[in-house]
């Protein structure tokens, strides 16, 4: 299958993807998360197209690029744009504080490796130690959107996750299906558009878009 | 007979195309009861032909319909139409109220007609995938119809709606993964392993460790969508701020379209896990029916009590599921039918009693048995079928989950039932007594709301009436067909 | 039948004002008195009758018809106690609790002929008689239990059976049951503890209170089944709980000393309650209670005793 | 695989031979009332719905009278049965067995007179019920037909809870007033609570013999999932009949109810857990262990009790009638638990005594309670109250209602010319019968209960005596009162039949005992009797002819003319005839209404007595006025309702506090929501990879 080489490289850019989730957790201010959020999906497509290389399985060049150019690049776009629009200023940091809310994802992370510890090998170069990775972005994925207040910080959340499920396709089984994964990759973008015109017009009707505002609605 | 599927999908996808070519009101109506009539008619159609040769599949197995997804179909048509048909009477009155600008009443159609769309979508695909892509489909397309009267409030309610449900979905994305690795790791990639005809014949050899946090994720993740609880907290906001036909929509067909994911599921992990998933339901069930009592008791706004009446009725259903014996199954199938009847038709008594008093708080209201003479009757109607009084069809599902508990030794599981449900009864009661009877206030107008709001009233009401009291052959074969689906190898 | 009949309600008829001036003529001879001469009951009884009735302006045709009722239930009572013979002319298996009821039927007809009148005193009578009434059933019926145990019926006169055998065929507990019995009974006919029958102080006055209103023929009627109430409780005692009788009631002559005997033992009777009354001052009213449950709970024990010994057999 | 479930409806019913089989009389009796039900709101004119109404109730009532006499006399025990072979868990069985054709004399009973009543309660009710009151009564009618006949579990428990339904809205008939919700909301609450219970007894049932139909149910064994069947069976059986600590919803229920309603309710719904509990007791299980025989014998002695007590000190004419029902359906399960215990301990005929003994006090019950509620309605509707402190002098201006309220109290206060009596006395004859068994706490159990019931007798007296005497005699004490009219005749037609079938219930107890012990014996299989068979010479066990009522009631009639020839025609003398004088009152010439004994005062010697279980409360207000030294007092004492005080409301409460604790998981905030999915997540996972 792939050189005992290629498989240490694979499983680096594995662990890097792991860090940046790290270093978007611990940013205080919306646009360096969203960059560092475009950086870990190039460096997913990177990771796509070098299992396509080594692996020979051509066709996950295409979903490659369609991450490059969808989460790479448009998908940012975008929320730099409703940022401006929406005139936000710094996001105060989460109530949990920067550091307990790193050391809650360090114990996400032992808890995926020890769901995942006992599972089969997987045939895939990039092994097991993948799958724990990528069920900790999730993990961590969930626990952003559970601490940061802004709507637009819950928006990248959520696709912090669907990152992880991504690795996680990438990892067990070069990716799901074709039609599954452009589907995936379709609804992605769609959930994006949609969250973004939501935004608008909860800025227009509360003037601001901090969740807490958002309670209104209780018992 | 093999294109019906074609048909079946085509036909409200049409309408919502027809619907939002015109600008007039009167043709966009029209529009829209001829596709739900249609749509109706295929869905008993399709129904009809699985029931008696079995099941239908399309596009070399792209598109496959069994029995259990017959059930989904057959709810999603009847439903359907029964909320088309209210929605005439039902938006006319909010325009004429000015709640929002006519011409926001072709997006209402478009979007509800492919609401339609996508929930019939996620019962006819074979793949998992496209399932899952189809209920995030439903997700995204309710997401404007939650958030329709563009209000603070109803913003809120879809903002959560969407946030949350993409969460579960997300998981459910996972869950959906790891299976499809189990089952490459059993064939080999290139063969069709998301299929569920295929996954259901190696649902033995899978790998239990592998399928059990899959079925966590999955449980979790469509878990959410079907308003489990603890998972459920979207819910009474999403169904108390849409539309009253979208909330009727939302309770009575979406969160079946997410159980139906997770009877999916299930089939295919059982075989190997044993009694893991029939735990797990039975455990989420009855906290879903825990969770809603307290709600039910001390109720201020009658469509967050309907609400989560449907987080109580989605946990019994789960808890029947759990309890897995043939005749559990055969009550848990039924209920799924049974409670989308009956809740919808209390969510369209609230639509008239919201249009008719204009508010949505229930010690608001009183009189509403002589201020609106036929929805007064149904309101009380309704109250003793959803809480599950004899002589209205959901008393025989609730007594047949009974039943099968008791067979299958469950003593605790069905003690906590039927104390839960004497609890929601009691707050139910309470509730409705102080609506329905007393003085209306002076000088309210004693007649209906509109003809056709207590049309598709009394449509449902058949329903409850004649289902509780004899139970057509043919509909339970279909029930009978779609348990074995689920409990194929026990 | 219809001889034994006429002659038990004859003798009853006739023993009842005698023991009511007997009992008059005893508490007078305590007070040092000379007391009423022995017929005077005769006499009153034919002044009442010669006189006419005057109601109450608010009387209905209960209050009419009440005096008769109560005397019809005391005679049809007391047809079931062996008095002129030893068998009761109508007596059956079960008479026991249609005695007790029949007793409650003449209560209620006097609690409710004094409420009709609308008299303030009629309604305290009335009040205080159900109460008093209330508490002494369950002793009554319990100081019965004793004998039935034993005997296995429930037929006042065939209960007394196991007695002839000889007194050691019978529990000891037979003793408690009738001094139980003797307490009830007289609370029952109204004597001192519970109730004075001779005041008309309306604080004190109970059965006196609901036959306030009654006037002629009615009030003689009152008083004749009040004595024929005596006559009915007193032969209980006589010939059910001490039925030795030297006579032998088989001959004609015989069964005449028999029923003479048995006349004599209820004139001791009254004469010893009447004693005990001159002796006693009457008890507050929220006392009875404290007596009326003492008795029960020595017939009751009574009762248990001789259930456990004695039952099963 | 797949169940054995064919298609289509197949009905077995037997070819009748002549027209007049009871089965033929029953469905009849169905249909008519089912018709009736749904007839009888078209008419807009409320004299003719109540009418067609009463008709349609009376035919059934007729109809299913005359089928249980039918089937009693020919001993049959016809089926009928319409069974979906769809699923076996719907199914309409019905079958005419002898507890069923006793059920179904009561019910004639009541449903005649309730019927020709209903008529002329309408027309003079001052607010105007509801306009299903009519159809609503026909449906609870039809539905305690139904239980009264069902043979299989589902129809049982549809019929029930239907009749719990008609129940709820006829409580709530006149639901403009606040109290007439409130009290409608707990008895349908308490209701489904029964129905419930039952649910779950036949499920375990279910579970135990895999079937639902009552023929596979004969004489089980006390398996545990029998036990729980009994226990939940009982408990739901007790709340139905009130029995004493699940009694909380049945006096306001039969007080805000219309008369008519609540004589049906009190006369023939609380008589189906009876008759249920009969089925139990003598078919469904076979004799079980002691334990069971004391737990329905304390329940009932404990009601009987309880029961009279806090209706003596009622001043609420129908809440008195109410508690008095509690007391009577006590007596009935005290006489079914005491059967139960005698079958336990093998002494079958006096068993069949006592079961005997707890019919026929079903029947008499059911004639004079309906008598006294009728009568009550008559009151409320003249007299426009029914606190019994505004009414008095009634027996005046309403002569034959006051007559008919009398035969009832006599009936019901068990005083022997009439069928009270009887019944009663065949409870004793069972209790002195038990003293001849073995077995010290069973013994000690009788003899309490002999006492209590004594005292509960005696209770009665006073209760009843208070009753008729306040509310009907004396000056009347409120404007109100002294205006009533008597009803009209055709409402005492109904009066004068149930006080007749009081008389002639009484005199036909000998045939009527005979008839019950020979339809028990069918049932309960001859087990061997070991106590009577023994004492030869006991002659506990009467006769049929050792009572004989007749001889009673002419003993005393003939006893009467003594005293009428003595007093020479002045009794006889017609009222108007009889010379008038002013009452005695110390010398005070003017007597008024405020010097005569309160509903209160008559019930204060007992009041004070039985303090500490009463509890009673005083309550004076002094209101100052003009002559400062006579300020306004106003005094009244009430008595706390102990098991609502110390058990309904602690629970209602604890309920809606943790209620309301439990609403704050959902307060608002998004944020929250997410971090229960992580929660929930983390858990499982955490299970997922600890496990094997």
């Amino acid at each position: 299958m792939t050189t005992p080489l290629q498989t240490d490289i694979l499983t680096g850019l594995t662990a890097l993807v792991l860090i940046m989730t790290f270093i978007m957790v611990s940013h205080k201010s919306l646009t360096p998360t969203i960059r560092t959020y475009a950086y870990q999906s190039i460096l997913l497509s990177i990771l796509a197209f070098l299992v396509g290389l080594f692996t020979g399985e051509h066709q996950i060049w295409i979903i490659a690029v369609v991450t490059l150019v969808l989460k790479g690049f448009a998908i940012p776009k975008l929320l730099n744009y409703i940022i401006d629009r929406l005139k936000i200023r710094r996001e105060r940091e989460s109530p949990l504080g920067i550091p307990t809310s790193l050391l809650a994802c360090g114990l996400l992370v032992l808890l995926a490796y020890a769901a995942t510890s006992r599972l089969p090998q997987a045939e895939t170069s990039l092994g097991r130690a993948s799958l724990g990775v990528s069920l900790s972005v999730v993990l961590i994925g969930v626990f952003i959107m559970a601490t940061r207040r802004k709507a637009v910080t819950q928006t990248i959340g959520l696709l912090v996750m669907e990152n992880g499920m991504f690795l996680a396709a990438l990892s067990l089984t070069y990716g799901m299906p074709l039609i599954v994964e452009l589907g995936v990759a379709f609804d992605v973008l769609v959930a994006a558009i949609v969250l973004g015109i939501l935004l608008f017009n909860i800025n227009q009707t509360f003037d601001t878009i901090d969740t807490r505002q958002m309670e209104r609605l209780a018992e | 007979m093999t294109d019906i599927l074609y048909y079946l999908l085509a036909a409200p996808a049409l309408t919502a195309i027809a619907a939002g070519l015109t600008k007039s009101q009167r043709f966009q109506e029209m529009a829209n009861l001829v596709g739900a009539s249609v749509t109706l008619v295929l869905g008993a159609i399709v129904t009809y032909a699985v029931v008696t040769t079995g099941p239908q599949s399309a596009a070399g197995s792209f598109l496959y319909a069994d029995a259990l997804s017959a059930l989904l179909i057959l709810v999603v048509s009847l439903i359907g139409f029964a909320c088309a048909m209210y929605s005439i009477g039902y938006m006319r009155h909010e325009v004429h109220e000015d709640h929002f600008p006519a011409a926001r009443l072709r997006l209402y159609y478009v979007l509800f007609h492919a609401f339609v769309f996508t929930m019939l979508l996620v019962a006819v695909s074979n793949n998992l995938g496209i399932m899952w892509i189809s209920i995030e489909g439903t997700t995204l397309a309710s997401a404007f119809l939650v958030g329709f009267y563009r209000q603070e409030t109803s913003l809120e309610a879809a903002w959560k709606y969407l946030i949350i449900g993409s969460v579960g979905i997300t998981l459910a994305l996972f869950g959906t993964i790891l299976v499809y690795f189990s089952a490459v790791h059993v064939l080999g990639p290139a063969s069709g392993a998301l299929e569920w005809t295929t996954l259901i014949q190696i649902a033995g050899q899978l790998d239990p460790l592998v399928l059990k946090i899959a079925f966590v994720f999955v449980l979790i993740g469509y878990g959410t969508k079907a308003g489990l609880a603890p998972m459920h907290t979207w819910l009474p906001d999403a169904h108390s701020q849409a539309p009253t036909p979208v909330s009727a929509m939302l309770s009575a067909v979406l969160l079946n379209c997410a159980l139906y994911g997770i009877l999916r599921f299930h089939a295919i992990v059982s075989p190997t896990l044993g009694s893991f998933s029939n735990t797990l339901l039975i455990l989420f069930g009855l906290v879903s029916l825990g969770i809603a009592v307290p709600f039910v008791l001390i109720a201020k706004d009658y469509k967050r009590l309907l609400a989560y009446s449907s987080v109580e009725h989605v946990g019994i259903i789960a808890l029947a599921i759990g309890i897995g014996t043939p005749l559990a199954l055969f009550g848990g199938l039924l209920h799924i039918f049974n409670h989308a009847i009956a809740k919808s038709l209390m969510f369209f008594v609230a639509g008239n009693l919201n249009a008719k008093y204009g508010t949505r708080r229930i010690d608001a209201i009183r009189g509403a048995l002589l201020a609106l003479p036929a929805t007064g009757i149904i309101l009380l109607a309704g109250f003793l079928a959803i809480t599950g009084s004899p002589p209205f069809s959901v008393f025989v599902s609730e007594f047949t989950i009974l039943n099968a508990g008791f067979a299958s030794g469950h003593y605790v599981a069905v003690t906590l039932y039927l104390l839960f449900l004497l609890l929601i009864f009691a707050g139910f009661l309470m509730s409705m007594s102080r609506m329905a009877f007393g003085k209306p206030p002076e000088g309210m107008p004693r007649r209906e709301v509109s003809p056709w709001n207590t049309a598709a009233m009394v449509f449902l009401l058949a329903f409850v009436v004649v289902m509780g009291v004899y139970l057509p052959a043919f509909f339970v074969d279909l029930l009978h067909q779609a348990g074995a689906v689920i409990a194929v190898v026990k | 039948m219809i001889i034994e009949l006429t002659l038990q309600l004859g003798l009853v008829l006739l023993a009842a004002p005698l023991l009511l001036t007997l009992a008059k003529k005893t508490k007078a001879f305590w007070q040092s008195r000379q007391g009423p001469r022995l017929l005077q009951g005769y006499y009153d009884l034919v002044k009442l009758l010669r006189k006419d009735i005057l109601l109450s302006e608010h009387a209905t045709w209960i209050f009419v018809a009440a005096p008769t009722i109560i005397l019809a239930c005391y005679l049809t009572a007391s047809t079931l106690v062996p008095i002129a013979r030893p068998t009761a002319p109508l007596g059956f298996v079960g008479d026991l609790f249609l005695l007790v009821y029949l007793l409650a039927t003449a209560r209620f007809f006097m609690a409710l002929g004094g409420l009709d009148p609308a008299s303030p005193f009629g309604g305290l009578g009335s009040s205080r008689e159900v109460t008093f009434a209330a508490l002494i059933e369950p002793g009554l019926l319990v100081s019965f239990l004793t004998l039935v145990a034993v005997s296995g019926t429930t037929s006042l006169d065939a209960m007394s059976a196991p007695l002839h055998a000889g007194i050691l065929a019978v529990p000891p507990t037979l003793a408690l049951a009738l001094a139980a019995l003797l307490v009830l009974i007289v609370a029952e006919l109204n004597r001192v503890p519970v109730d004075n029958p001779a005041t008309h102080l309306e604080l004190t006055m109970v059965h006196e209170a609901m036959v306030l209103e009654h006037t002629g023929p009615n009030l003689a009627f009152i008083e004749l089944a009040n004595g024929v109430k005596h006559a009915v409780l007193l032969a209980i005692v006589a010939t059910v709980f001490v039925p030795w009788n030297p006579a032998d009631p088989t001959t004609l002559l015989g069964g005449l000393a028999w029923s003479f005997v048995t006349l004599a033992k209820m004139a001791l009777l009254m004469v010893l309650i009447a004693t005990s009354e001159s002796w006693m001052a009457k008890w507050r009213v929220f006392r009875v209670p404290e007596l009326t449950t003492i008795a029960f709970l020595l017939a009751f024990l009574a009762a248990l005793g001789s259930v456990l010994a004695y039952g099963g057999t | 695989m797949r169940l054995p479930w064919g298609a289509g409806w197949t009905s077995s019913v037997p070819r009748g031979k002549t027209a007049l089989e009871p089965l033929t009389l029953l469905q009849l009796a169905i249909s008519v009332l089912l018709l009736t039900t749904l007839a009888a709101p078209v008419p807009t004119a409320r004299r003719t719905r109540s009418l067609v109404a009463a008709t349609g109730i009376a035919t059934g009532g007729l109809l299913a009278g005359a089928s249980a006499m039918l089937a009693i006399q020919t001993g049959q025990a016809p089926d009928f049965r319409i069974t979906s072979a769809t699923t076996s868990v719907l199914a309409f069985h019905l079958r005419l067995d002898p507890l069923a054709s006793f059920a179904l004399l009561a019910f004639a009973i009541v449903s005649i007179a309730v019927a020709l009543s209903l008529p002329a309660y309408e027309a003079r009710t001052k607010e105007a019920p509801s306009r299903g009151t009519g159809s609503m009564l026909s449906l609870l009618f039809l539905s305690i037909l139904l239980v009264a006949t069902a043979h299989h579990a589902t129809t049982l428990l549809a019929a029930w809870e239907t009749m719990s339904l008609a129940g709820y809205f006829l409580v709530t008939a006149r639901h403009h007033n606040e109290s007439a919700q409130r009290a409608g909301s707990t008895y349908f609450v308490l209701a489904h609570i029964t129905g419930a219970l039952l649910f779950a007894s036949f499920a375990a049932l279910y579970a135990q013999t895999g079937s639902f139909d009552f023929d596979s149910y004969q004489h089980l064994a006390a398996t545990p999932l029998v036990t729980i069947a009994f226990v939940t069976a009982f408990l739901g059986l007790a709340a139905k009949a009130g029995l004493i600590p699940l009694h909380g919803w049945l006096p306001n229920a039969y007080r805000e109810a219309p008369a008519p309603a609540s004589a049906a309710m009190s006369g023939i719904m609380s008589k189906m857990a009876v008759f249920l509990m009969l089925r139990y007791a003598v078919q469904f299980l076979a004799p079980g262990p002691a334990w069971w025989g004391y737990l329905v014998l304390t329940l009932g002695a404990l009601s009987m009790l309880i029961g009279i007590l806090y209706a003596l000190q009622e001043s609420d004419l129908k809440r008195l009638l109410a508690y008095s029902s509690i007391e009577n359906l006590g007596i009935i399960f005290t006489a079914i638990g005491l059967g139960m215990l005698l079958l336990t301990s093998g002494a079958t005929t006096l068993a069949i005594l006592a079961f005997a003994a707890a019919i026929l006090h079903t029947l008499n019950h059911a004639t004079f309670k309906t008598l006294l509620f009728l009568a009550s309605g008559h009151v409320e509707n003249e007299a426009g109250t029914l606190d019994m402190d505004q009414l008095g002098g009634l027996a005046k201006r309403m002569r034959w209602t006051s007559a008919f309220f009398l035969v009832g109290a006599i009936a019901i206060s068990a005083l022997p010319p009439l069928n009270g009596f009887v019944s009663e006395w065949l409870l004793y004859q069972s209790l002195v019968g038990t003293l001849h068994q073995s077995g010290a706490v069973l013994l000690t159990v009788t003899l309490a209960t002999i006492s209590i019931m004594a005292l509960s007798g005696g209770l009665a007296v006073a209760t009843f005596v208070k009753a008729q005497g306040i509310t009907f005699h004396a000056l009347p004490r409120s404007e109100k009162a002294a205006q009533a009219r008597e009803a009209p005749t055709s409402a005492l037609i109904p009066l004068a039949l149930l006080a007749l079938a009081c008389a002639g219930l009484a005199l036909a107890a000998p045939s009527l005992l005979a008839a019950t012990q020979l339809a028990l014996a069918t049932e309960i299989p001859a087990l061997p009797d070991a106590a009577t068979t023994t004492s030869t010479d006991l002659r506990i066990l009467p006769t049929s002819t050792s009572l004989a009522p007749l001889a009673v009631l002419a003993t005393i009639a003939i006893l009467c003319i003594i005293p009428i020839i003595l007093a020479r025609g002045k009794v006889t003398r017609s009222m108007a005839a009889q010379p008038r004088g002013p009452v005695w009152a110390c010398g005070w010439r003017a007597t008024r209404a405020r010097a005569n004994y309160t509903s209160l005062a008559m019930a204060k010697p007992l009041r004070m007595m039985f303090s500490t279980m009463l509890v009673p409360v005083r309550l004076v207000q002094r209101a100052p006025t003009a002559d400062v030294l006579r300020p306004m007092v106003s005094f009244d004492s009430k008595v706390t309702p102990l098991v609502e005080r110390f058990v309904y409301e602690p629970i209602a409460h604890l309920t809606f506090l943790f209620a309301g604790r439990l609403r704050i998981i959902q307060k608002g905030s998004i944020r929250v929501y997410i971090a229960y999915i992580l929660f929930v997540l983390v858990a499982l996972l955490a299970y997922v990879s600890v496990t094997p």
